[in-house]
């Protein structure tokens, strides 16, 4: 298993306070995971981990056989992790467009002499990223609102362009962040037919923290549950379903 | 052509402005000195809204940048200018002017030395720490200066003094329109759009590949190096400089102009050092209550119109740059 | 990028090319650059209290070939930079034929070249730096510079037979960085010895540090060399120390805000200056009454100095029969035995002013005359 | 060894008014997470306004012992600016709320601005002398050592106000509210906090804490101007850095560790090479070491951005 995602025995304490303990999982090249739990069950300290905005206090993480921790949030980037933000990050000030473009950042070949020569090399590498941030956002059907400001979008199509924005890194492995938040079940079942289009599309990991129990289990190879730092089972969706300890600590007291 | 166009207008610009120097000597000295201080300050203004504006990092320290490339500058052309001019050919205006050239340049990357060297170690700490480390760099550069000995080639806390006047229209304006259009390319293009990445959400940045220490520490080298070439051009304006005249008020001045121009807008901002300049030169009298109503403007409009006075005229509304 | 980016500094530009107004015939016109706001506005008002009670008297009397004076001041606001732009407005805005000022040499400085390379003679009237009036042969002084000052106050304190001084020098101020130097340098020549030498920086508060290290080498006299700003606090920080030796000091300590703050601590404290307004003599005393007649306050050292640039400006216009530079600037040159508030002038070959200092000290919250000492 | 017993009192007293200035500055940025540049510019107007009761009440203030007219004219004068702080907030501060910090700081340098340059418009930018509000003679004056009467009182308030404010924020409800907000001001409103009265509040007591170090400082040095607060102001901010800024007890640390340095530079510096004149930049200097190397501060704790 030198492939993909895997986590071993990983631990973050925040002064005195274990956040997460002793967490292993993985999740292979292509494969659709869930990573569900209660609320503060630390699901977006596990990917302020993998993204290395935060870095373990034990244990090891590994993406491609190559060690994650230590490095700064743009190498993992550049490694090929790409994430979305819970609380939506988007660059408020920037509209659609450019939140795209400053994505495709660090796949040009041109740096800052080059903006400034104006040469046909740049010219050519400048439209040839114009046309695949349109592209992507024709996916997401968000090409038309592309001078829009992005605050200025409806939240679920800035969930949208959370995960555009995420996939104009060229990721291998894509962290989403309660992508379906605030969106009505309408937009959800367009969500679910959109991760796996990219999923497919794209030969993309997915690696997915969502509430909506319907999400989770429509699209999800796997599951993964954690509460209170521990992962307390994995396994198909089905498995999780029936699986004792999630009903007690999950399903059960948020029962919906 | 219209691809090109940025790279014609920067021609152009730098076609009138020798155009105008060569008949400077027929225009009105004090008129023209305005107007090489409106250059001065668009440089220093642009320059610093790279920072403040477009990369959203508060430096407040512009002055000691403009300080250490006045006093290079100032130095090589004191110190070196008559050796080198014999090896150019002699005096003449070619000699003078790749003489001045070089010591403007000097000038400019001792600045950008200092920016590296400050903004490495301080520019991961937030916005309002980072106002403060300038300021105090701002403070030590001229407390280092005015503590030089007065016969030293720092000149004490007399400064400089019998500079020759090298700074003409042309170097002005052609240093300013390069500094317009430089920050203006940079910020425009694909790699560009890091900087103004790295304003909006530093976290989220990161999360996108963006090198946000190589983006900041990158606008603020560039920011120093243009604030060390406009204290060399304003050396050589005003043939004398002394470490007072660099202290953090002058810093807050350039802070003004950006911040009323609109921070992160170089259209705006070019246009608030010309009507600031001019309005201060012909105000005069009013002095006194100059800065009131500049803070006060500030205040008021940080509360009803942070993004600045001037964007919002219609010819300046234009995509977001 | 548009291109409009460009065409405002042009347009800004094209202001210069403004066709110039033509100067008024029927006066003359004088520029004066002075500090009147600002850190240093108190030596600016005043020498521009004295220069324009000069034009005023001048013009009462018929003003000068059949013409008046008209006296143009601009402010520099105390700031670095300003004084250069302002000389350029009033050369080539206002046309005049001369300018006076500054009294900050530092300001001075900036206005030499430009009045030099207009060909416009300059005064200043108490610019002490020796490298002011280096600048060229239109730019003069009618003050004396820092090597006297600095010597007086040497050979006064070597005359009081004190022969251990302390130096606080306040490094940011050329002035005093200057007055310390010739001071050291005549001291030492002459038997002295420096017990030791500090420093501060205008606008700090705090000197104990500095006063308790010199109270350690027991010196006979601080020779502090700054402004009163400051050397009001020292002499105050020096007595709560428990040191009772006299300070001395420069033309710089001349404000009545010396007293004020210092009060008692600057009891038996030397200073040199330019004029007492103490002084008996019939002119001098006739110049206080005028001025304080004026202006509710008896004239200071800048005010009698303001004055006297003024009236020897209108002397050398009177000589040379015409403003035009070059021969203005020959007359000015040309000034000799001046009978000046300030005592008698003389240009020499430097554009420098030979005169003597008078030695004043303070006596019951008052400022008294002790002694001139010649040069 | 008694010079440097005596540089070592001068760096105890010229550091417990930093101290002093750095309890406010510490407060408002532990409560509301900003650097209030005007801070040293109440500290200005404190000093005025003392001069001016001081002006409008000397007769009156004459015949009172000395420490009932200083004690009336502190009072008082803390009143006045203590107001004021509430009325800049009110006016300047409180319209940004929400709003991005660095809107809050340029608002911060705009306010310090405007008084500085007012204050130059009123008063002038002269300087003034400042009337013997204490004693000005010596205390003690044993073994060569000197301490003045005015340095003991400046060194009593400080120690007096520390005291005071660790009460007021550690054992009154006030306190507990602002705590609270410091913490987490959604949830303080939500636990019934009136955000509004207890930054309102927190301004107040801040700039009255402002007004008495200018009135004591303006004692020790009896020369004040326009510009007066904008030095002491900027070394009361590193030292609240230095200490661990929002940290109460290392505001009062961090000020006496800048007052001793900056005095030894200035008593020995020059036997090292480094002349009394850059005594101006120590303080930067720690600054720019102690960000480097331990942002959070001496007793400060490191805080995390919630991602």
């Amino acid at each position: 298993m030198s492939t993909g995602l895997e986590l071993q025995d990983v631990t973050i304490q925040f002064g005195g306070l274990k956040a997460v303990s002793d967490l292993g999982f993985h999740v292979a090249p292509g494969e659709l995971v869930g990573l569900i739990g209660p609320n503060g069950a630390g699901k977006t300290t596990v990917f302020n981990l993998i993204t290395g905005v935060y870095t373990p206090t034990a244990g090891r993480i590994h993406f491609e056989g190559k060690p994650v921790p230590g490095r700064k949030p743009h190498e993992i980037t550049r490694m090929g992790i790409a994430r979305t933000f819970q609380n939506i990050r988007l660059f408020s000030s920037l509209s659609v467009f450019d939140n795209v473009r400053a994505a495709m950042m660090m796949h040009l070949k041109h740096g800052i002499l080059h903006s400034l020569t104006r040469g046909p090399a740049f010219q050519e590498e400048e439209q040839s990223m114009e046309a695949r941030a349109l592209e992507l956002l024709d996916i997401f059907g968000l090409a038309d609102a592309r001078d829009q400001d992005a605050k200025s979008l409806n939240y679920g199509d800035q969930r949208r362009l959370e995960i555009v924005r995420a996939l104009a890194t060229q990721p291998k492995l894509l962290l989403l962040d309660e992508p379906a938040a605030g969106m009505n079940p309408a937009e959800k079942d367009d969500l679910m037919k959109l991760i796996r289009f990219i999923k497919d599309r794209y030969q993309l990991a997915v690696l997915l923290v969502e509430h909506d129990m319907k999400v989770v289990m429509g699209i999800c190879e796997r599951i993964a549950v954690i509460e209170y730092g521990v992962k307390i089972a994995e396994g198909t969706p089905k498995e999780i379903q029936c699986h004792p300890k999630v009903i007690e600590a999950y399903l059960g007291v948020s029962a919906e | 052509m219209k691809r090109y166009a940025p790279q014609i207008a920067l021609i152009a610009v730098l076609a009138v402005s020798l155009g105008i120097s060569m008949m400077s000597s027929q225009l009105d000295a004090y008129y023209l000195d305005i107007a090489l201080n409106v250059g001065i300050n668009i440089i220093l203004a642009v320059s610093l809204n790279l920072v403040n504006g477009h990369t959203g990092q508060f430096s407040l320290g512009h002055a000691a940048f403009m300080a250490v490339g006045a006093y290079g500058a100032s130095i090589f052309t004191l110190e070196a200018a008559d050796q080198l001019i014999p090896m150019l050919g002699g005096p003449s205006t070619f000699a003078t002017g790749v003489a001045f050239l070089i010591a403007l340049l000097i000038g400019g990357l001792c600045a950008a030395f200092c920016g590296w060297l400050v903004g490495m170690p301080s520019l991961r700490l937030r916005g309002d720490y980072l106002a403060i480390v300038t300021l105090g760099f701002n403070e030590i550069v001229r407390v280092i200066l005015q503590n030089t000995s007065g016969d030293g080639p720092f000149g004490g806390p007399l400064g400089l003094k019998g500079i020759p006047a090298h700074t003409s229209f042309f170097w002005v304006f052609a240093i300013a329109a390069l500094c317009v259009y430089g920050v203006a390319s940079m910020v425009n293009s694909t790699y560009g759009r890091g900087f103004l990445a790295v304003r909006d959400d530093e976290i989220a940045a990161g999360s996108m590949g963006i090198n946000t220490t190589r983006y900041k520490v990158t606008a603020f080298v560039t920011g120093s190096f243009f604030a060390g070439l406009a204290g060399g051009l304003y050396a050589h304006l005003r043939t004398t400089i002394s470490p007072e005249g660099f202290n953090f008020l002058k810093s807050f001045d350039i802070v003004v102009i950006v911040i009323l121009g609109g921070m992160g807008s170089t259209a705006g901002v070019v246009l608030a050092a010309i009507v600031l300049t001019v309005l201060n030169e012909f105000l005069r009298d009013f002095e006194q209550y100059r800065m009131i109503v500049f803070s006060l403007l500030l205040i008021v409009m940080m509360i009803v119109r942070p993004q600045g006075l001037l964007p919002s005229l219609p010819f300046l509304k234009r995509k977001k740059a | 990028m548009k291109i409009r980016h460009f065409v405002l500094p042009a347009l800004a530009a094209a202001l210069g090319l403004a066709s110039c107004k033509k100067g008024d015939d029927s006066t003359i016109n004088i520029g004066e650059v002075a500090a009147l706001t600002g850190g240093t506005a108190t030596f600016g008002q005043s020498s521009h209290n004295g220069t324009q009670m000069a034009v005023d008297e001048i013009n009462a009397a018929g003003g000068l070939l059949g013409k008046q004076i008209k006296l143009i001041t601009e402010d520099d606001q105390s700031k670095q930079g300003e004084a250069g732009i302002v000389a350029k407005k009033l050369i080539s805005r206002s046309k005049v034929s001369a300018l006076l000022g500054e009294v900050a040499s530092g300001r001075s400085l900036e206005m030499a070249p430009i009045a030099q390379a207009a060909g416009v003679p300059m005064i200043s009237p108490a610019s002490t730096n020796p490298k002011v009036t280096e600048a060229g042969d239109y730019v003069f002084r009618i003050c004396f510079i820092d090597p006297f000052q600095g010597t007086v106050m040497s050979k006064f304190a070597l005359s009081k037979g004190w022969k251990k001084v302390a130096i606080l020098t306040d490094s940011k101020q050329d002035y005093s960085v200057g007055l310390t130097e010739f001071f050291k340098k005549h001291f030492t020549a002459n038997g002295g010895t420096i017990t030791g030498e500090q420093s501060y920086g205008s606008g700090d508060k705090d000197f104990k540090a500095q006063l308790t290290a010199i109270k350690a080498g027991a010196p006979d006299a601080i020779f502090a060399s700054g402004y009163y700003n400051e050397v009001a606090l020292i002499a105050v920080q020096a007595r709560e120390l428990g040191i009772t030796v006299p300070l001395l000091g420069g033309d710089g300590w001349d404000s009545p805000s010396l007293i004020e703050v210092g009060g008692k601590a600057m009891e038996g404290c030397y200073f040199s200056n330019h004029f007492s307004n103490e002084d008996t003599s019939p002119a001098i005393q006739e110049f206080v009454k005028k001025y304080e007649a004026k202006h509710g306050a008896k004239p200071d050292a800048m005010a009698a100095l303001g004055y006297d640039s003024a009236m020897i400006l209108f002397d050398a216009i009177k000589r040379a029969g015409t403003v035009e530079g070059k021969a203005l600037r020959d007359a000015i040159a040309a000034t000799k035995d001046f009978p000046g508030i300030t005592g008698k002038i003389t240009l020499d070959e430097n554009r420098n002013a030979n005169k003597p200092a008078v030695i004043l000290t303070i006596k019951d919250g008052k400022v008294v005359y002790t002694e001139t000492i010649a040069p | 060894m008694e010079q440097f017993l005596q540089q070592l009192l001068n760096g105890l007293f010229q550091g417990s008014i930093y101290a002093l200035i750095a309890l406010g500055y510490t407060m408002v940025y532990g409560v509301l997470r900003f650097i209030n540049f005007a801070h040293g510019d109440v500290f200005m107007l404190g000093a005025f306004t003392a001069l001016g009761l001081h002006k409008a009440f000397g007769p009156a203030l004459a015949s009172m012992p000395w420490p009932v007219s200083l004690i009336l004219i502190l009072l008082a004068s803390m009143a006045i600016c203590g107001a004021l702080g509430i009325i800049i907030e009110l006016l300047a501060y409180r319209p940004l709320r929400n709003r991005p910090r660095l809107n809050v700081l340029i608002t911060a340098i705009g306010v310090s601005l405007f008084i500085e340059y007012t204050a130059q418009l009123f008063f002038g930018a002269t300087q003034r002398p400042f009337p013997e509000l204490i004693p000005r003679t010596p205390v003690a004056s044993t073994g060569g050592l000197t301490i003045s009467v005015a340095q003991v009182i400046v060194l009593a308030t400080t120690i007096t106000l520390l005291i005071g404010l660790r009460i007021v924020v550690m054992k009154t409800r006030m306190g507990l509210a602002m705590r609270a907000l410091s913490l987490n001001p959604t949830a303080s409103t939500l636990m019934g906090v009136n955000n509004s009265v207890v930054i309102s509040f927190t301004f107040g007591l801040g700039s009255a804490l402002a007004a008495a170090g200018g009135i004591l400082y303006a004692s020790l040095y009896p020369s004040i101007e326009p510009f007066m607060g904008i030095q002491p102001g900027l070394k009361a901010f590193v030292a609240a850095v230095l200490g661990g800024i929002g940290n109460i007890p290392g505001a009062a640390l961090g000020g006496l560790i800048i007052g001793i340095t900056e005095t030894l530079v200035k008593g020995y510096g020059q036997h090292f090479g480094i002349p009394s004149g850059y005594s101006e930049a120590v303080a930067f200097v720690i600054l720019i070491l102690i960000l480097v190397f331990k942002p959070s501060g001496i007793l400060g704790k490191t805080e995390r951005e919630k991602v």
